[in-house]
């Protein structure tokens, strides 16, 4: 049978960016074909080409044999494909069916809904597939794995037989990520053409029928799972050998930095999402935690820096109780904090550069003289970090906005590191990063870490968790449920400790 | 008790909530030192009735812009637009004509909200404040060439424009149909005296006595509003540009045409408003007649929960005062009311101290304490009163109450396409 | 000369273009013959006007409407009246200017003032501004309408300027007039008052007025008063909806004979009155203020206009400028009662013609002094 | 970006507005049988004499400073919608307070500023408490706090007060001369000739400098002002930068209010010398006006400010000119506001993809990857 899909030669470029360029892929028709590559390669953007949301600049776009060209994303529903997004797009305030049949609805005279055939329409399609859903729930009340049952019976639901699917697994605890790969096997058996983004290599060559790596924009290479390697794959998307964090020797000192005891979180529901979290990091260690996304890690960082109220517990910085200190008194102590969401906690997109080096030091030169604020101390640390840091950048009175994700985290670690804090809380540090500037922030916090800087190291990714640490706790609903010894521990370890398949071996 | 009362369906809670208001309303009144009768009157129901629908048309203006996404505060110019449009149809093809430009002039200050905000990306809120602003001065000027000429017109005012029949409900309340006199059903009952019973006859009387048109047509608004918002593809497509357009836009909804859509009816609507005022209440057009009921209305969006019933109970709750005050003669309707205030913070105060909200339950008693001092030590209440009242009940609700307000999750957020967040 | 005079009057106001549109060429052209004077159909004849005699040639007076501008049907109309009088029989010319708020008062009194020898302001509005404008400008002289422009903080009350005419009106005389046709068309023994603002001293003057206007009539008469809001809040002289709720109250309280002196508030009376007399097959009167508002409230609502208390407005303007011209300018407070001709009554439409001699009467008795009007409600038994 | 690029980029949004103005209403006044151009030079002719410039300052400077107070929560991402109430309850309090006390002149004036800016801060504090504590949106809570601050507190407290006869211009107590501003006449004299008219350059104008000029400072040069708009531009990002912001949006609010405190100072000081039904309202909403006008910056706004009471000011003259109708201000005035925030979107918008191409271009041409 022929191709499914054919792209030749697509080339998409944003301000600055060039996401695609002259990309191809041909994808069978009835096969899982998994994309792949690194943050920032062009793989979401490719598929919002192939769905109508984004137009390609060049490119030829061939679906079921016929040449095509989408003007808005009804174009491709109108042929059959359907996409899964990144980010899930599901209003909380709609009830399942309203998500699920918005832009399609069936309606009676004066544009009235048929709720009636629509639920009927519903039933039969989450039937057909296995997927159970309760049609009138608001999606505010389903849990991650629920929603993006909702999202795929979207698809489906519009009856496409080309589903493309973006970072479906991100979310997903492995329990999930079983179900929905069985779900997409049998998607697959009823005739269904499935792309499937993922980073995760072994689960796409679990899945995948036929793999495109993408690099920079760009088709480099198509394989077949039963052809390479994991590790085979990760050269194709990274171009090289991936550098691997490496601790020297430990430097672990038997001062105290940090000490946290019985700390407590609760959510606005008043339950629980740190839940008695005891541990200490040392002068000169490195401590990871670990964990799913989900479970408790980013709260326990909220607390630690102090933008989040302890309800239980203490927290002590350099030995002195630091519990109800606010953010500036902490900061001031010598703890410095890399946020996971560099847009939302990081930076002041609006602003130059040099202002938002300033950003958590404003109190301590060289960004302060007295009342005032030093622009010139200000710029000179900027360009310094500009310097150090390898910030990518014509100048530094351009806005944050202006520069590129990478380029962004970069800034945001420079300007902590910068400061050559005590006590330093990193969460995801080298997330969304190039190859060479994470080396580089690795390098960096080994070498404050011989210094005698306290780490706080929160990531997804195990190899830099158990590269980097010196100690690794591991967090599951909250809880810690695991201390390991990142010498004898290995990522596979480490994965079922997060997902709860082993026994805690030390109570948190 | 408050869970098995939302459970109901929408008919029933309206109706409990109406019943439970004038049985307080009655309560109060009885209370009042000689006693009265007006609070519950169909006067009181007509003049409430008249002096919400401009509130309820802006409030339902809003409720189509922030639907889409759009926060729009310039309900205020674009009533001012409506009052100007309104007069100038009248003058130019008599009432039902006034309707429909004073929706047009209205529906044109919509358009310029969501060019502004929607194509060019202007903030809400700035754009909205730019039209209040730009509304006033552009009536002005047009009145120097559509009313300046005209007998009894000048660059402030219009010459006399007059408003849609009134009509009397057959049956309910005796209006004529074909001629024939109906009998009068609820005035009867009313006639018998009963407490309670011929308190809530007397009341919806008023809404069936000598209505205009209009009026009657702006309430049958109300479900058709709910109907439109919740029942349809439109209403449908409407929320998702102020719930979450990126997941409406990939699913092939056009996002900027919803706001514009949404945008341009709530101007449309506010501009309905203005044109009521200027035919129903005032006669006339004249500069500066607005006098707030923009805000108002945002306001009575807001306290009802963005939702078209809400809104209209929150335009009641904002017309029930100034209506009583003005046909209160002596001064006591108004001192009376006094008394509600103090009926509703004990409310707040005792829902609170049950919920353990122990700094709520203090303010609101606090605050019901100061009420019933200055009703017992007064006989009448000042001229400013009715003024005030409305702004700071909706104050006092929200204060209590915001965090169970709910708006659209998009609402007041700049949408590009092709941008996610 | 000949040039200043053409070019006032060949733009003539847009309120006299309407009335005489046939006598009116298009402004700017030159015809041979000058284009007549005219004078809204509206406005009354001045009394005397016609033994008045001066030159106004080349001088141009400085009108400064309140807040609402000549149209309103009322105060600023009756003030247009007297300038279009005062052109008409002395040619001056006619610099009008409307501020557009309370902060343009000033600066749009002293703009008058460097273009005009004689500058009057219409309105009490205006009597914050006067005094500094009038003390910097000597040579002009201003003439200001309802407020006698009198400096109560000196001991006694002295004027502001010399310069300056405060020209003020015994409405409670007038009012008494229109109290007096309200009690004799009274048929259920209950008439209203409804006041634009209370607490500024002014309105309370109509009432007693009127109040004892009816009960000169009917010692037993109840009136019901009600005022549509409170110092400081002005909103009550302009809020057409809140006088026709007002006025329904009412009538539906019994009322048959509302009289509202409330500026524009008032045509929401009469509103009102065609409302609840269509709805209740009664019909019931409201009375007018300051101009003869039958002539004014349209087609519609003229059969509800009883009567006009009238204020003449006009006529203060017409002789200061009158004054001005010919050199007789005093300054102080000069007062339009009604012996003066400064108040009365009117009869357009014809419903009071079987009581005037009533009315006239009253006249007489107040003229003569031997009745003397209240001016303070309370005081009244 | 090269300065020359900066300074267009700068200036193309308000000349971009002001032009596209001066253009609708000149066709709007040819339509309407005016010639544009004798209206504009009318307008201009009257607004270059020293008495109307001495008018034009007078009324330029509490539309100013109403712009600085609404600014400040610009800044902070704060609609401070109630300047309008803040000032007149400020300027009631202070003509009470001012006239029922006794201090050498300087003290007096003084006190007379501070329980102005004090009243104008509680007020619009109320809604910043309202804000962090309640979750009320500032934008309702001013809105209803103006309308309870002007038709409730003020019709209540105006009455109360008021001193003298009941005259249609009764007011508060007259203020003793101790606490009389005196004017800068003799100042600008300097320079100029004698200013006629009894005019009176109100040295309110040197408040609206000095506050200007802190404003800018505070904002730009200092630490606290670096709070201040750090937590406008991201309130996430500067949580985690140690900024509470919280009790910046209450800090905000009432340095806004305090600032909103002097707008009514003309008046009290300069002019009536106490709070009257004459005193000057609607400057508030036209604060606002200016601050969007003037983007939020000290020198804009004093453009802004200017232009308005220009246009206000010399726009009486048309009226006496008879070459267009007075109300053509009112249209240009609104059209440049609509037309500047719309310009401003759109070259904001414009530059943010200028600078990120500029940036790229940048580094590809240095040969990164
Ligand atoms: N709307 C946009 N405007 C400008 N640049 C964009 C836009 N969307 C994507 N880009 C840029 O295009 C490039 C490719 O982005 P894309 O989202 O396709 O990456 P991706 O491979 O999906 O990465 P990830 O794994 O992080 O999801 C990136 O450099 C990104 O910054
Ligand atoms: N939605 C968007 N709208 C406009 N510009 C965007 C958008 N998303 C990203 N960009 C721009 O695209 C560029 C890259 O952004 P992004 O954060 O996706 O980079 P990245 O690929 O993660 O970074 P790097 O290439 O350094 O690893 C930046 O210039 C950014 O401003
Ligand atoms: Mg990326
Ligand atoms: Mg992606």
């Amino acid at each position: 049978m022929g191709a499914a899909i054919e792209l030749t030669g697509i080339s998409k470029r944003f301000p600055g960016v060039v996401a695609n360029d002259r990309v191809s892929l041909t994808v069978e028709e009835g096969e899982i074909h998994a994309i792949c590559g690194e943050n920032g390669a062009g793989k979401s953007t490719l598929m919002k080409i192939l769905y109508g949301m984004l137009m390609a600049d060049e490119g030829r776009m061939v679906v079921g044999g016929k040449e095509v060209r989408f003007r808005s994303p009804s174009d491709a529903i109108d042929l059959g494909i359907g996409m899964v997004h990144q980010h899930f797009m599901l209003a909380d305030q709609f009830t399942v069916l309203e998500n699920v049949i918005l832009g399609d609805e069936p309606t009676r005279s004066l544009g009235r809904i048929d709720f009636k055939k629509a639920r009927a329409h519903l039933d039969e399609v989450s039937k057909s597939y296995g997927l159970t859903l309760e049609a009138d729930e608001l999606v505010e009340n389903l849990s991650v794995g629920e929603r993006q049952r909702v999202e795929i019976i979207k698809v489906l639901y519009r009856g496409a037989k080309i589903l493309i699917l973006d970072e479906p697994t991100a979310v997903l605890v492995p329990q999930e990520v079983e179900d929905l790969f069985r779900n997409l096997r049998e998607l697959k058996k009823s005739g269904a053409t499935i792309l499937f983004i993922d980073h995760k290599l072994q689960e796409i060559l679990a899945i995948a029928d036929t793999i495109t790596v993408l690099r920079q924009g760009r088709t480099v290479a198509t394989v077949k799972p039963k052809d390479v390697t994991a590790a085979d794959l990760a050269e194709l998307m990274v171009g090289s050998e991936l550098p691997t964090p490496t601790k020297v020797g430990s430097t672990v000192t038997d001062r105290v930095a940090v000490e946290v005891r019985g700390v407590t979180v609760l959510d606005a529901d008043e339950r629980p999402v740190v839940d008695d979290v005891s541990f200490e990091v040392h002068h000169g260690e490195i401590l990871g935690i670990a964990g799913v996304e989900g479970n408790g890690q980013a709260e326990l960082v909220d607390a630690l820096v102090g933008t989040r109220t302890v309800s239980r517990g203490q927290v002590l910085l350099k030995g002195e109780d630091a519990t109800n200190w606010n953010v500036r008194r902490r900061r001031e102590a010598g703890l410095a904090y890399v946020p996971q969401d560099r847009q939302r906690e990081g930076l002041l997109l609006v602003a130059p550069l040099w202002e938002n080096v300033a950003l958590g030091h404003q109190t301590r030169p060289p960004f302060v003289k007295g009342i005032w604020f030093d622009r010139k101390g200000a710029r000179a640390r900027t360009e310094e970090v500009r310097r150090d840091f390898d910030v990518r950048t014509p100048n530094i009175e351009v806005t944050a906005h202006s520069l590129s994700g990478g380029n962004q985290q970069k800034l945001v670690v420079g300007r902590e590191m910068a400061s050559e804090p005590e006590i330093f809380i990193a969460a995801h540090p080298t997330r969304g990063i190039d190859v060479g500037a994470q080396a580089q922030v690795w390098e960096d916090l080994r070498q404050a870490r011989a210094a005698g800087m306290a780490t706080v190291l929160v990531s997804a990714d195990l190899e830099e968790i158990i590269g980097m640490s010196d100690t690794i706790v591991v967090m599951l609903r909250g809880k810690i449920v695991a201390r390991l010894d990142p010498d004898t521990v290995t990522p596979r370890d480490l994965g079922s400790y997060m997902t709860g398949a082993h026994l805690p071996k030390e109570a948190g | 008790m408050l869970r098995r009362f939302a459970a109901l369906p929408a008919w029933a809670r309206y109706s409990a909530a109406a019943a439970l208001g004038i049985l307080v309303l009655s309560f109060v009144q009885a209370l009042e030192p000689g006693g009265l009768e007006r609070l519950t009157s169909e006067n009181a129901s007509g003049a409430m009735l008249r002096w919400s629908v401009p509130i309820l048309l802006a409030g339902l203006g809003g409720l189509f812009a922030e639907r889409a996404g759009v926060v729009n505060i310039g309900l205020e110019g674009m009533m001012v637009l409506g009052t100007w449009a309104g007069a100038y149809g009248y003058l130019h093809g008599g009432p039902w004509m006034a309707v429909l430009v004073g929706l047009l002039g209205g529906a044109v200050g919509g358009l310029l909200h969501a060019i502004a905000t929607v194509t060019f990306k202007v903030d809400h809120i700035v754009s909205g404040v730019a039209i209040n602003i730009l509304a006033p001065g552009l009536v002005r000027f047009l009145s120097q060439y559509a009313f300046a000429g005209a007998s009894g017109g000048s660059i402030t005012q219009s010459p006399v424009i007059h408003g849609l029949p009134l009509v009397t409900v057959p049956f309910l309340a005796g209006g004529d149909l074909f001629g024939w006199k109906t009998p009068d059903i609820l005035g009867s009952i009313t006639g018998w005296n009963i407490f309670f019973l011929s308190d809530i006859t007397a009341f919806m009387r008023g809404f069936a006595v000598n209505v205009s048109i209009f009026t009657l047509l702006t309430l049958a608004m109300v479900p058709a509003a709910a109907w439109l918002i919740w029942k349809t593809r439109f209403g449908l497509r409407l929320r998702i540009a102020g719930e979450h357009p990126v997941a409406g836009e990939s699913l092939g909804v056009n996002i900027y045409w919803q706001k514009y859509k949404g945008t341009v009816i709530s101007g449309a609507l506010a501009g309905l408003g203005g044109a009521f005022i200027a035919m129903e209440l005032t006669g006339f057009y004249r500069e500066g007649q607005v006098q707030g009921r923009g805000f108002i209305g945002l306001a009575a969006l807001i306290f009802g929960n963005w939702r078209p019933g809400g809104v209209l109970i929150a335009a009641f709750l904002f017309g029930y005062p100034f209506g009583t005050a003005l046909r209160d003669l002596d001064g006591r309707s108004t001192h009376a009311l006094l008394l509600l205030i103090v009926v509703g913070l004990a409310a707040i105060a005792v829902v609170s101290f049950r919920r353990a909200k122990r700094v709520d339950a203090i303010l609101a008693g606090g605050m019901a304490a100061g009420f019933l001092v200055w009703y017992l030590l007064t006989e009448t209440a000042p001229d400013w009163l009715p003024n005030a009242l409305p702004f700071a009940t909706v104050l006092i609700v929200l204060v209590f109450a915001s965090q169970r307000l709910r708006m659209p999750v998009a609402d007041g957020r700049i949408y590009v396409r092709g941008e996610e967040l | 000369g000949d040039d200043d005079a053409a070019t006032t009057t060949a733009a003539p106001t847009t309120a006299a273009t309407t009335t005489t549109a046939a006598t009116t060429t298009s402004a700017g052209e030159t015809t041979t013959t000058a284009p007549a004077v005219v004078v809204p159909d509206f406005c009354l004849e001045i009394p005397g006007a016609a033994e008045a005699v001066a030159d106004g040639t080349g001088v141009t007076v400085g009108l400064t409407f309140d807040l609402l501008g000549r149209g309103d049907q009322s105060f600023n109309d009756a003030a247009a009246c007297g300038a279009d009088w005062a052109r008409f029989y002395f040619g001056v010319g006619i610099n009008e200017i409307t501020p557009t708020d309370e902060a343009a008062r000033a600066t749009d009194l002293q703009l008058q003032a460097e273009n005009s020898p004689i500058v009057i302001g219409n309105g009490f509005s205006f009597e914050a501004a006067f005094p500094a404008v009038c003390e910097n400008n000597p040579d002009v002289n201003f003439a200001i309408t309802d407020t006698s422009m009198l400096n109560f903080g000196a001991t006694p009350p002295a004027p502001y300027c010399d310069n300056a005419r405060g020209m003020v009106f015994a409405e409670h005389e007038g009012s008494y007039l229109v109290g007096v046709a309200a009690a004799l068309k009274s048929e259920t023994g209950k008439i209203g008052f409804i006041g634009g603002v209370s607490g500024i001293g002014l309105i309370e003057k109509f009432e007693a007025g009127f109040i004892a206007g009816a009960k000169s009539i009917n010692p037993d008469i109840e009136v019901v008063s009600e005022y549509v809001s409170a110092f400081p809040d002005f909103a009550g002289f302009a809020s057409p909806d809140r006088g026709k709720e007002i006025a329904l109250a009412m009538y539906g309280e019994g009322a048959d004979v509302v009289y509202a002196a409330a500026g524009l508030t008032g045509s929401g009376m009469f509103a009102g009155a065609k409302e609840y007399s269509e709805a209740n097959d009664v019909h019931v009167w409201g009375i007018g203020v300051d101009s003869d508002q039958y002539l004014t409230v349209g087609e519609e609502l003229q059969p509800y206009v009883l009567t006009s208390m009238i204020k003449r407005v006009d006529v203060a303007v017409f002789y200061a400028i009158y004054d001005h011209l010919t050199g007789n300018f005093t300054a102080g407070p000069s007062t339009y009662d009604l012996a003066a001709g400064g108040v009365g009554y009117s009869t357009s439409g014809g419903f009071i013609d079987d009581i005037t001699d009533q009315i006239d009467a009253a006249i007489a008795q107040i003229v003569s002094g031997e009745v003397v009007v209240p001016t303070d409600p309370t005081t009244i038994p | 970006m090269s300065l020359g690029r900066r300074i267009v980029m700068a200036l193309a949004a308000p000349v971009l507005a002001i032009g596209f103005a001066v253009l609708l209403s000149s066709i709007v006044l040819v339509i309407s049988g005016s010639d544009p151009f004798q209206a504009y030079k009318d307008m201009i002719g009257n607004a270059t004499r020293l008495e109307i410039v001495v008018d034009m300052l007078n009324r330029g400077t509490p539309l100013f400073i109403s712009g600085i107070a609404a600014a400040i929560g610009f800044r902070m991402n704060l609609f401070n919608i109630g300047v309008e109430g803040q000032y007149q309850l400020a300027a009631f309090f202070a003509a009470v307070v001012g006239a029922h006390i006794f201090l050498p002149s300087v003290l007096h004036v003084a006190a007379i500023v501070l329980v102005a800016m004090v009243v104008g801060a509680a007020w619009s504090g109320l809604a910043g408490w309202l804000k962090v504590r309640r979750g009320i949106n500032e934008v309702i809570a001013t809105i209803m706090l103006n309308a309870i601050a002007l038709s409730g507190i003020l019709a209540w407290l105006t009455v109360e007060w008021r001193d003298g006869p009941l005259t249609p211009n009764s007011g508060t107590k007259r203020i003793a001369e101790s606490g009389w501003l005196p004017d800068l006449n003799s100042w600008l004299e300097v320079f100029t000739r004698e200013i006629t008219g009894g005019r009176e350059l109100s040295a309110v104008l040197l408040f609206a400098i000095v506050a200007g000029i802190v404003y800018h400072v505070f904002l730009n040069r200092t630490r606290a002002g670096y709070d201040l708009r750090v937590s406008g531009y991201n309130a996430g990002a500067a949580r985690a930068g140690g900024v509470r912001s919280d009790r910046m949006i209450i800090t905000a609010m009432i340095y806004s209010g305090a600032m909103a405190g002097l707008v009514g100072l003309v008046d009290i000081l300069s002019r009536y010398h106490r709070f009257d039904a004459d005193f000057f309202s609607g400057l508030g909403f036209a604060g606002i006006a200016v601050a969007l006008i003037g983007r939020n910056k000290a020198f804009g706004m004093a453009i802004g400010a200017l232009l308005f009471a220009f246009m206000d000011v010399s726009s009486p003259i048309l009226q006496i000119t008879k070459s267009a109708t007075r109300e053509i201000v009112t249209i240009l005035q609104g059209t440049i506001l609509l037309a500047s925030v719309v310009a401003y979107a759109a070259v904001s918008r414009y530059r943010q993809r200028d600078e990120a191409r500029v940036a790229a271009a940048l580094l590809a041409e240095k040969g990164v990857a």
